[in-house]
């Protein structure tokens, strides 16, 4: 699937919820089912510091293709991150540069990402890009 | 006397916000407190009727905004109980009263002077502080807290020397609600001929401080934490104090003649106001205080202690949640976490519900570091505050709780 | 397009002012201009609406309060055409803005070094410097002006040299209204390496200045003087320059981390903004920003050249009135005298007109001492003055000179 | 007479004036009438500084009493010192002390006395006060 198929099955799957309740539980659900990096492996390097939350990053890059790995100590945080990793993973550095974020606005949870929270998503999806960019480079 | 909330809720418009359909409960007052009516329409007037830029001016709205200003200043002297009104210095708000003063010891101390804060101060109270001991080759001396978040005031007397040159210690802790024991520490501070700068950027909202009963050297605060606008705040200095301390910024209004060989600078207080100030901002700081005043410290001291007490009984019945600082002598201001989930997600699942409470470290890392916390959930209280907004916090709080675990 | 005069007065509540009977003609516009009520609204409807304090709040207020300041910073980054957003520091106006910069150059000049300012800059771009070379061991250096009130811009590459670190220079004298030629300045003042500051206050309610096309290294206004509110101005800078100035004041905001150990800075434009800063200023600076674009410069420059052209021609009738800086480039800004009368008596009997202009040495003494008068009587000009007013200003030149002679 | 006599009678001859024109044509007059103090007696001592005008202040002690004079370089502050010297010069310090300048409100001058107003009289007003204080102490 295209990222933006992605998105659009992720933006269907927020249309049933009826209220922020369901939303906001599904989500700490995402987070909670998967730890996504061992407690051992979160160095320095690749934690990436919000004042409210903290989150942690690691892309490799295998077949072509960005493999993103992320956690947070926040479950929320973590769970978006679930979102996104689902989003953006698995993709050519191409395509993560030509995608856009806006499908986070339509499913409720544009608060989150707006630069001012310092809960680390922002730097995480510059980071993101970043990684791509690197990618992109190094292998042209 | 009691309050009458449900009158004084009237006198503040954003209280009848509404939260994505809920009511909003405003309950991030150590943040910045809300305006009543008459300090917003007091700022519409000025702009609508007198709006001029101050001071020199012989035009009769430049005189009228004037004397709004100085009557202001006025005021909080009254306020204060300072003995001069030019003892009072407008300012931007706290941070900037503390940098003036922290930039004005720069000669006024030497390598090996010890400058003492304490553990739980506001990044505002630490950083300028660090800034001037790097730039004098002085020490950043700290009086620890312990496990309760109070002062070890018994170590006062070990770390108070004659090296020490200035303490600067804030009245109410706005990352725990703690309440210093000041006049203590000034007094011993004084013993070793220290200079005292107090921070009362959380106290005066919620008690009057009388800076000539302190017998404090400077005291600090801000307008928008006690119902006045953004922007705006003044350092109270003893007139001596004051005098000695050099210029902070250079420009209008702060000189007495300006040749480009020397320049020779104004009278207290406009030696340290140079430039136009926030006039609007002044006045309504002034009518700000007449609020307050007409609503009665004792009233409203009265009032938030009975919020504190309810919403402290309240939430420790919550399994699991820990107050941090749960002191008899803090201001109504509760810190907390709940075991196992992070503040931010807590304060994620309130603001859903309307509920309007500050999460992370408070811009007092120190304290955090001291908790071994990421930080915490704080909700800080005002006398507009009603008991049915704490049944309100803690319901929220409960399902948060279970949402989370 | 010609302004619909009329229908812009009507934005401006305070121009159905009287004075003592009389209609209030304001002409003291360069020491403050009147608010809009767009603006006057925007403030009232923040601290109604969604007052709460910015940055790091994950409540519904705290985050609308926060994107509204960014949004602002955006609308005056666009203004400038600044590159960055975080280019734009907001200060509580031009004084602090200079101020911050010549701190900051503290540890980047060394005794020897030059700044060079001109003999017609206001007292705040001047002390500073002074205060930097006082603590520094640099040398003010000051580029003349001519007997017309212009710069000596021939003898500009005299006076910049190898060692000239920065260039401070206004766009726009607040003495007698003529406007520099900056372009020239800046470019002269890169060859030698100098970083160049505009001091753009007396500008920015006349005319848009483009930094990126300027090359300008640091350009400060204030609000109060583009129809925005007081307590608010910025600090462009280049963001090389940004990178390389310390940190000016210390407190919440502009740290990343702080121990008692250490503290690291957080990047721009939050290193420079320590403190809760004018919350509702900044936004509804924004505001300020949207009225006069949506008024549209050009249609300002071409109403306010007609306002001067008309004003210096009969005010030049008057026998024995003197224009001070009577040039092809000005702004409309008439600084002038009667032969043997005093600013101060002229102001006053024009005071009791209703007639408001400022008398005096308008913070820029240099000026007055080169033309070795006490002061002048200034006649400042905005877009809302209309052609009855200078009239009105005419007729009662015209009456307190007979008064008075 | 007393100070409190020469204040009221201020009051009635101001009573008479219909408008503001008349009122300052009045106090331009008392200006332009008294040349108070020589140009080469005008020294620094004597210099008392507004920054929208200069005046200069003589107080001698004579016969128990102050004399003063006066002058500045506007014509209005020149009258309205005019109106201060005639209210309180050849009095007491005794008498001077006891005082207080309210009338100038009932002539419609009062914003000539504010404090913000930097026209020097504020500092004139004050100066006399001291000088009433340094004389009643030397000579107690
Ligand atoms: C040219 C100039 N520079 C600086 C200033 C100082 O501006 P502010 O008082 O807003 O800080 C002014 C204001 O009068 C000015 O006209
Ligand atoms: C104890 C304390 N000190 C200083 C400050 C800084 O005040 P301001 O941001 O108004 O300058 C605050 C505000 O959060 C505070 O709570």
């Amino acid at each position: 699937m295209t990222i933006k198929e992605i998105q659009e099955e992720i933006i269907e799957e927020f249309e049933m919820f009826g209220d922020w309740t369901d939303r906001y539980e599904h989500i700490i659900e995402l987070g909670k089912s998967l730890p996504l990096i061992k407690e051992e492996e979160k160095s320095d390097d690749l934690l990436i510091k919000g004042c409210q939350s903290r989150v942690w990053l690691k892309a490799d890059y295998i077949n072509d293709k960005i493999i993103l790995t992320a956690d947070s100590d926040a479950i929320i945080t973590k769970g978006i991150i679930a979102i996104l990793v689902r989003v953006f993973s698995n993709h050519t550095p191409e395509e993560i540069l030509n995608s856009n974020m806006e499908f986070i606005d339509e499913i409720g949870l544009k608060e989150h990402l707006s630069p001012t929270r310092a809960n680390g998503l922002v730097s995480m999806m510059k980071q993101i890009k970043m990684y791509a960019i690197a990618y992109q480079t190094q292998h042209n | 006397m009691a309050l009458d909330i449900n009158r004084i809720r009237q006198d503040f418009p954003i209280l009848n916000r509404k939260i994505r359909g809920s009511n909003l409960v405003y309950l991030d007052n150590a943040a910045t407190s809300q305006k009543p009516k008459a300090v917003i329409d007091c700022i519409t007037n000025y702009y609508e009727q007198y709006n001029a830029n101050i001071h020199r001016g012989v035009h009769a709205l430049s005189q009228e905004a004037t004397d709004a200003y100085e009557l202001a200043r006025k005021k909080i002297q009254k306020f204060f109980n300072a003995k001069h009104d030019y003892e009072i210095i407008f300012t931007e708000g706290t941070t900037e009263s503390i940098n003036l003063v922290a930039s004005g010891f720069t000669t006024l101390v030497k390598p090996g002077d010890e400058i003492l804060i304490s553990q739980m101060e506001h990044h505002s109270n630490i950083v300028p502080w660090q800034l001037l001991c790097e730039r004098t080759g002085a020490k950043l001396v700290v009086l620890p807290m312990d496990k309760d978040g109070q002062l070890r005031i018994d170590l006062l007397d070990t770390l108070l020397t004659s090296k020490t040159k200035l303490v600067a210690l804030t009245h109410i802790s706005n990352g725990i609600g703690v309440i210093n024991p000041i006049e203590e520490v000034i007094q011993k501070a004084h013993a070793v001929n220290a200079a005292v700068l107090i921070d009362g950027a959380q106290a005066c909202g919620h008690i009057q401080p009388d800076v000539q009963a302190l017998d404090v050297d400077f005291y600090v605060t801000s307008a928008h934490k006690m119902c006045g606008p953004t922007g705006v705040g003044i350092l109270y200095g003893k007139e001596d104090w004051l005098n000695k301390l050099p210029p902070y910024q250079g420009g209008g209004e702060m000189i007495k003649e300006v040749t480009f060989e020397k320049t020779t600078y104004a009278n207290l207080p406009h030696k340290f106001e140079a430039g136009t100030p926030n006039i609007s901002g002044g006045i309504a700081f002034g009518v700000a205080i007449d609020y307050l005043n007409q609503i009665g410290f004792d009233a409203i001291a009265k009032h938030e202690s009975n919020l504190l007490q309810y919403a402290t009984s309240e939430l420790k019945k919550i399994e699991g949640l820990k107050i941090y600082g749960d002191v008899p002598n803090k201001t109504a201001l509760i810190s907390f976490n709940i075991e196992g989930l992070h503040p931010y997600d807590v304060g994620t699942i309130l603001d859903q519900m309307g509920i309007a409470v500050r999460t992370g470290h408070h811009c007092t890392q120190p304290i955090m570091d001291f908790f071994g916390i990421p930080g915490t959930v704080r909700a800080s209280f005002a006398f507009y505050n009603s008991i049915e907004e704490v049944d309100a916090l803690v319901e929220a709080v409960k399902r948060a709780k279970k949402m989370l675990s």
